[in-house]
């Protein structure tokens, strides 16, 4: 079979970065081809140049489309010549609506005057394949988590009905059903013919879709095979450079007493107020604790860790014990002065100040602590910072290098890392390591775990049931805002198909492994105490 | 499917009536400031003859208004307008009285001109990136001065009848009112239209008697429209003209690929370009029919003024950028409409006429009309919270 | 009937009752002189018995058109006008007829209209009285002109006039004129910016300013003082502001140009009542062509004011106290009343 | 670890050049202006007398900048400074004239009625959420309403000494060079203090021979301001004071917690909420500061002009706001310098003063400036990219 895309000796340039370095990869058309590669390996980049984001010119190396050398001046004549792109940093417009986001540059129009009512159609039909549950072709995309942003990013390059797909890790913020529903229309598409690359820090989906896989490491193609000639271990080994074993770490911390607890937690609609989108829930952490919070996207989760840090703009009920102390919470400000930090789920809009380089984005959130007499000591926190930044392994240029030049991965380990030198007794982190790679996932794990033997109480919100399961004591399953499932887990027990049946509403109320009043119980209603077993 | 499109049209309605409060709000306050002056001047403030001024007197902030809000909602600005509107002002004054062009050809060159430097703003601020607010800082200066070198600072007047016409005439009653039936049964026409072929989709319409009230009120409210102007002289032709565009501009935002563009850009710039969107032309299209609107606006001043001076327009930026956000439109892009801007023009000439009526002295319109801004748009902020 | 007022042919119901209202629409307030204006023509026309309403534009010709609409859809009797802009401001004329009102043109002309009555002081006269003031004390030397807002007709008329005397001198070699400039919306601190600079470029070797009114030489005066020239370069002025006052007493500003406002707004308050009574007004066949019609004039003569005559003309008008002009001046002094 | 700091610290360098050569770009543009007008002038543009107006010719400017440049780099806008500039100035103006009070009480009451102005404004704009574009479009209005209100229109003037001496005065030829050594002094006692610090903490510092030269440069730098500045007069008391605002508000923004939250309040409002910075109560101060700084303005106009004036400040706001831009702030926020706007500043006043010293036309002066200021900012945009 012909290569219908190929790419030969591709060398971009940063200023200090060389982020390409003889980039050659070749994909059959009808084929999957999965790129992969740790964070700021140069998988962005790369499509970037496929894609005309970086127009003919400000790269070396040459773009063979059907063996035809291309010279893309724009976005246009990539998207011309059948090249569709679903880009990391998502590229919706808050203010307009889903059916607007969808067709926005490539509108169903005649004589420039738009057909809404075919829009609207169209939309109604992306809405029920992608099971956008409860959105209609005029909500306005801000409306909707980022999970669901995602998904409408993905019906926009559907739409444009592309020979060539490209997907910038478009499952970072899904759980398994949306990676499974994307997966079966990727599959779909391969039959008819469209040619995709498929960009993911999750292994297994690489393995489930793909054809061929190709490594990038430094911002070169170390490696390119057939994906039946491959294993886990050898991707990872290409792209880390050594293998991972265990990927989660043992649990040794010890548990403590009960630092943060929540009862009957309410959170309602912040467009109506009527409506619960956080109903009645309560549960607590330890010290030393990590409880895990599973559910699908639109579950609210996010809404109730938001909530209990005082950032969720909607109004609340019930009562939050902060070392049995009731306490209120009504800023960022508060709960940080109280020892509770949150690291958001939505980095772009949420996490970071586009305008600030790597060490201002990561101490904003502690500069008092930098205080010495009227001005802050740029020495420490410098020092401080870079403590982080080796922890985290964030690969930058300098701590001076604007946040928005560091690839997606790396963002989100600034935006831990701000959180982390807040030196917060509780931490909630919700989807930690989205777009993160294996390898620093691990190290990420770690840090969790030290920080657990620190005496943290830590509160992971997480799609990915393998890391739910593998790092937390307990579990909360959390449907349509109600807790639908509570998990003993200190011994990792607890089944991916458990959660599943608890989120899907399979099996109705409270499932196994019962937690009544903050003691372990299992199914057969044996006690564990608090601590350990 | 059945289900799904039942639920997406209750929606549909949700987010129309959304949109409707956000707008009904400024409607609400200036509701409430025409009762108060109402109440204040014993009734005259309600008058036709004083309507057909006030609509009158908002008519030229009300153009400027519609071209700036484009700028606006596209995330830029513009500060030349009111030297441009002043420029081109006075080459209309100099094509009539100095060169005794034809007026057509008058109009036609100033149009032009008004294009022209429309293209020029928006060329250095989507070629070669500098802001906006510098490019049209540097315009406001530039047109300016161009203004007094070629009139060399003198006035000029008066105006030949065409201009006089178009600044301070009114078509005749029955003119008016066959406009408007013509314009009613468009509507109705219209109305009719779009709920057909919504039905041919399968989505979802307004009951037939929710669908009948809403034809018979529009037609209620142009006729209504037209016996007031009628009872004083008819419908001046200026409002005809700032109809005739914010229809124009009011279809183009809404239902033009072109349009929705501009909001791509100002809500979201790198994402509009990763949509594949023409940043570049389209940043120049409406700098251009922005340059346009002030040139027409130019025109209109220097009907209504019958003349041109060299200091027509100044500030006028000032108060159109203010009737777009007093109309809802936000500085940073993404956010405003054409029928919110002129709302906006319609207050603060309201504010003008109002106070005018009530001979306040000018220190306190200027702190009533001041104080009056922050509360109607306070009023409006907090209702949408 | 309903058929008339369909086609909006009814007449118009203005209310009228017997009290005279003047309407009187004036450019702006900003500047001194015309608070003076206004006060006096309000308290004239009350004693008259008429009432006043009074709007005023911020020199704003769109506004101050509008506000005119405004005036005379409140039943006026007569319309008094200080136009921003003759020209534009002419247009209200046949706006104000077609209501049956009368229309007075105050201190500026209406131009190309049919306007009733003209009062003024002649602006081109202004600029004549300023430069012959000071050609008068320095026939020749260096002089700089120093214009008014390049966007103000009048400031234009000032000029004109102050050019008809220098141009005779300039020809001749006996005056040079080292510098040109206008000062923004006559702003004072336009002035100061622009003399400073003036002194600068010219190494401080001017004789002579040329200012079109008080509050831009009021700015210039101060560059002149940081040079300690103030006092010696000779500089010309109108409005008799205080301020300006003070400094002519003072000696820093060589003169000023006093127009009795008083007496042209009280002339003026009793002329407007007499247009609104429908009689006629005595004019000694003046007329002023304003470029349509040949318009029956008051014209008042402008005075120039100096240190000599300052008692005789601003004080002895009541425009400004002696104790307010001689403030700054030990009592001893003052010269007789 | 080594390795990464060493890696880390190169970049330090690198950052450092990067910085410079943004404000120098405006530098180099400014000394092209210089250049330009020097030879036009035939070199009297650069006579110390012209070199000492034209600082303080930019004085006000300046001052008013450093306040605007917070506001903007928060992502607010002010309108209403040049309406407070004159409020201020007739306030102090009638303290000192009318009511005859101590100089000192006089400028203290005016300060306090700028700061509790800018308090207005930033509470609209923090706790009641109203664009601040609108709040100070209103500020505008109302503050002039009000100073047309309490002045009656009238001129105040002339100033007692006091002020005559803050507007005009020189501090003599010794004291400017006393003071210029003390500033000298503890410059470089700070940079080596820096440095030790920077040692000390195992941080990559310039080679001894670059600090030598750092430092030489810095006295040489000094010496020769002061220098110009005696050829003349003396540094002038308005200058002196602009740079000690401008010292204070530069270690404001570069090295307190309240100047690094100004900065991420206007890059990100929500991540900077998140963050737990107090927005309301750092904008709240921020519009303080920015009123502060207008009375201050409006106190040394006054002083200048000798006279409070109604129109005092007109448009002030405008020049302060393109000062900023100038300098390199974005009117998006995040992204701005004091020392950017006081460059600014002075650009906009170098135009004004070497046409002038030209007997340029008005209008030429105006439309050279509009073209200068769009070719001054694009040269640093084309630079930048
Ligand atoms: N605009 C830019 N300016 C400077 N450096 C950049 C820019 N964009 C990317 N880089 C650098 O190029 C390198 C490759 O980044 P890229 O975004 O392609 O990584 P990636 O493989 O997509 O990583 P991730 O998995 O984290 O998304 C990184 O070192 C990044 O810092
Ligand atoms: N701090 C916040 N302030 C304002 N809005 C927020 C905040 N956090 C989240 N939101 C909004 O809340 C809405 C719901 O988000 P989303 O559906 O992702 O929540 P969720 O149910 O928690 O989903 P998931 O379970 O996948 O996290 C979105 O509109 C999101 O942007
Ligand atoms: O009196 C003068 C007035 O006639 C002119 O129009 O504006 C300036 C004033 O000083
Ligand atoms: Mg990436
Ligand atoms: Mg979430």
């Amino acid at each position: 079979m012909e290569y219908i895309l190929e790419t030969k000796n591709i060398i971009k340039e940063f200023p200090g970065v060389r982020a390409l370095d003889r980039v050659s990869f070749k994909i059959k058309k009808g084929e999957i081809l999965a790129l992969c590669g740790e964070n700021g390996a140069g998988k962005s980049t790369l499509i970037k140049v496929l894609s005309g984001v970086y127009p003919y010119g400000s790269y070396e190396g040459q773009i063979l489309l059907r063996g035809e050398e291309q010279r893309f001046e724009s976005i246009k004549s990539a998207e011309q010549k059948g090249i569709a792109v679903i880009h990391q940093e998502l590229a919706l417009f808050e203010e307009l609506s889903v059916a607007e986001n969808i067709f926005m540059g490539n509108e169903i129009q005649k004589n420039g005057i738009l057909d809404w009512n075919a829009m609207y159609d169209q939309t109604n039909k992306w809405i029920k394949k992608l099971r956008l549950e409860g959105v209609k072709p005029a909500t306005k995309v801000g409306d909707l988590g980022v999970g669901k942003q995602q998904l409408v990013e993905i019906a926009k390059a559907l739409a444009k009905d592309s020979k060539i797909l490209i997907l910038d890790e478009p499952t970072d913020s899904f759980t398994d059903a949306e990676v499974d529903i994307l997966l079966n229309i990727l599959d779909d598409l391969r039959q008819d013919g469209v040619t995709c690359i498929y960009i993911s820090h999750k292994l297994d989906e690489v393995f489930r879709i793909a054809n061929s896989a190709t490594v990038i490491r430094d911002g070169k193609a170390i490696g390119s095979d057939q994906i039946e000639n491959l294993s886990e271990k050898d991707i990872v080994k290409m792209m880390v450079g050594r293998e991972i074993s265990h990927m989660f770490p043992n649990k040794t911390a010890k548990i403590g007493e009960k630092v943060l607890e929540v009862k009957n937690f309410n959170v309602y609609d912040p467009d109506n107020s009527e409506k619960l989108i956080v109903n009645d829930v309560s549960f607590s952490v330890r010290k030393g604790e990590i409880l895990g919070i599973s559910g699908l996207v639109g579950a609210g989760r996010t809404e109730l860790v938001n909530s209990i840090f005082g950032t969720f703009p909607a109004k609340k009920e019930g009562e939050i014990y902060l070392d049995n102390d009731l306490i209120e919470i009504n800023s960022a400000l508060e709960a940080l002065e109280k020892g509770i930090a949150l690291a958001p789920e939505d980095r772009k809009r949420f996490g970071l100040i586009h305008t600030m380089d790597v060490r201002s984005n990561t101490s904003i959130a502690c500069l008092e602590k930098f205080k010495e007499s009227l001005s802050v000591n740029q020495s420490e926190e410098i020092l401080k910072v870079q403590e982080f930044v080796e922890k985290l392994k964030v690969k930058t240029a300098s701590l001076e290098t604007n946040i928005f030049n560091l690839s997606g991965g790396n963002q989100q380990k600034v935006v831990l890392a701000k959180n982390l030198m807040t030196e917060p007794k509780v931490l909630i982190l919700d989807e930690p390591t989205r777009g993160i790679d294996v390898g620093a996932k691990q190290e990420i794990y770690s840090l969790m775990n030290e920080l657990a033997e620190q005496g943290v109480a830590i509160i992971m919100v997480s799609s990915e049931l393998p890391e739910v399961i593998g790092m937390s004591d307990r579990i909360l399953v959390l449907t349509e805002g109600k807790v639908t499932g509570r998990f003993y887990n200190r011994d990792n027990k607890v089944t991916q198909e458990e959660i599943m049946a608890c989120s899907t509403g399979e099996k109705d109320g409270i499932y196994c492994h019962v937690d009544i009043n903050d003691e372990y119980v299992d199914k057969n209603n044996r006690i564990y105490l608090t601590g350990g077993e | 499917m059945g289900e799904v499109i039942i639920e997406k049209m209750k929606l549909n309605k949700k987010f129309k009536i959304n949109i409707d409060v956000k707008t009904y709000m400024m409607i609400i306050a200036l509701i409430g400031i025409w009762g108060i002056f109402t109440f204040a001047t014993g009734g005259s403030f309600l008058s036709p003859r004083n309507i057909s001024n006030l609509f009158r007197q908002s008519v030229f902030t009300s153009v400027l208004a519609i071209g700036m809000v484009l700028v606006i909602i596209m995330g830029e600005i513009d500060l030349s307008v009111g030297s441009l509107v002043g420029l081109a002002g006075g080459i209309v004054a100099i094509c009539d009285v100095w060169l005794e062009l034809n007026p057509v050809l008058s109009i036609l060159i100033t149009l032009l001109v008004g294009a022209l430097l429309g293209l020029w703003n928006g060329w250095w601020v989507a070629y070669k990136r500098v802001p906006s607010f510098i490019v049209t800082l540097g315009g406001y200066l530039i047109f300016r001065g161009v203004l007094v070198g070629i009139t060399n600072g003198t006035t000029i007047g008066p105006m030949s009848n065409t201009f006089r016409y178009l600044g301070k005439g009114y078509v005749s009653p029955f003119v008016g009112l066959a406009i408007s039936l013509v314009v009613a049964i468009y509507l109705v026409y219209y109305q009719r239209k779009t709920r057909k072929k919504k039905l041919a989709y399968g989505f979802d319409v307004l009951p037939a008697k929710f669908e009948f009230a809403k034809k018979a009120l529009t037609i209620l409210g142009i006729v209504i429209f037209v016996f007031v102007m009628n009872a004083y002289r008819g419908i001046s032709v200026s409002i005809l003209l700032l109809l005739f565009l914010a229809a124009i501009f009011f279809y183009i935002t809404k239902n033009t690929v072109f349009g929705r563009h501009i909001y791509a850009i100002g809500g979201n710039e790198e994402a509009a370009q990763l949509s594949g969107i023409k940043i570049k032309k389209t940043m120049l299209m409406v700098f251009l029919l922005n340059g346009l609107l002030a040139a027409i606006g130019g025109i209109l001043l220097t009907s209504r003024l019958n003349a041109a001076s060299v200091a027509a327009g100044n500030m006028a930026e000032l108060d159109a950028i203010a009737s777009c956000v007093i109309g809802g439109a936000s500085l940073s892009g993404g956010v405003g409409s054409v029928i919110g801007a002129i709302i906006g023009a319609v207050v603060m000439a309201s504010l003008d006429n109002g106070m005018s009526l009530l001979n306040t002295p000018m220190f306190w319109q200027s702190i009533v009309k001041g104080l009056v801004l922050i509360a109607a748009v306070w009023a409006d902020v907090s209702m949408k919270k | 009937g309903f058929f008339d007022w369909l086609t909006g042919d009814e007449k118009e119901d203005i209310k009228k009752d017997d009290k005279i209202v003047i309407g009187l629409s004036m450019d702006n307030l900003r500047l001194e002189r015309w608070q003076h204006d206004r006060d006096i023509f309000v308290k004239k026309a009350k004693e008259l018995g008429a009432e006043v309403l009074v709007q005023s534009a911020n020199g704003d010709d769109q506004l101050q058109l509008s506000e005119a609409e405004n005036l005379i859809t409140q039943g006026i009797d007569i319309l008094v006008v200080v136009p921003h802009n003759g020209k534009v401001m002419g247009s209200v004329v046949e706006e104000a007829h077609n209501n049956g009102v009368k229309v007075l043109s105050y201190d500026r002309l209406l131009m190309d209209s049919n306007v009733d009555y003209y009062i003024s002081f002649d602006n081109v006269k202004v600029g004549e009285l300023q430069a012959q003031y000071l050609v008068d004390k320095k026939p020749r030397g260096n002089y700089f002109l120093m214009g008014g807002s390049p966007t103000d007709n009048n400031a234009k008329l000032f000029r004109q006039g102050q050019m008809n005397v220098l141009k005779s001198y300039i020809d001749r070699g006996a005056i040079e004129v080292v510098g040109d400039q206008w000062a923004k919306d006559w702003l004072p601190q336009e002035g100061m910016k622009i003399i400073e600079n003036a002194l600068t470029a010219n190494k401080n070797n001017i004789d002579v300013v040329v200012a079109s009114n008080d509050s831009t030489a009021g700015g210039a005066i101060e560059a002149l003082a940081a040079q300690g020239l103030a006092g010696e370069v000779l500089i010309s002025g109108q409005d008799a502001d205080l301020a300006a006052c003070q400094r002519v007493v003072k000696g820093t500003q060589t003169m000023t140009i006093y127009k009795p406002v008083s007496k042209l707004a009280s002339e003026a308050a009793m002329a407007a009542v007499k247009m609104a009574k429908g009689e006629e007004i005595e004019t000694d066949g003046k007329t002023t062509n304003n470029g349509k019609i040949a318009v029956p004039s008051i014209l008042l003569t402008p005075i120039q004011v100096d240190k000599d005559n300052m008692v005789d003309t601003v004080i002895k008008d009541g425009f400004h106290t002696m104790e307010e002009v001689y403030k700054d001046i030990p009592k001893d002094k003052w010269p007789e009343k």
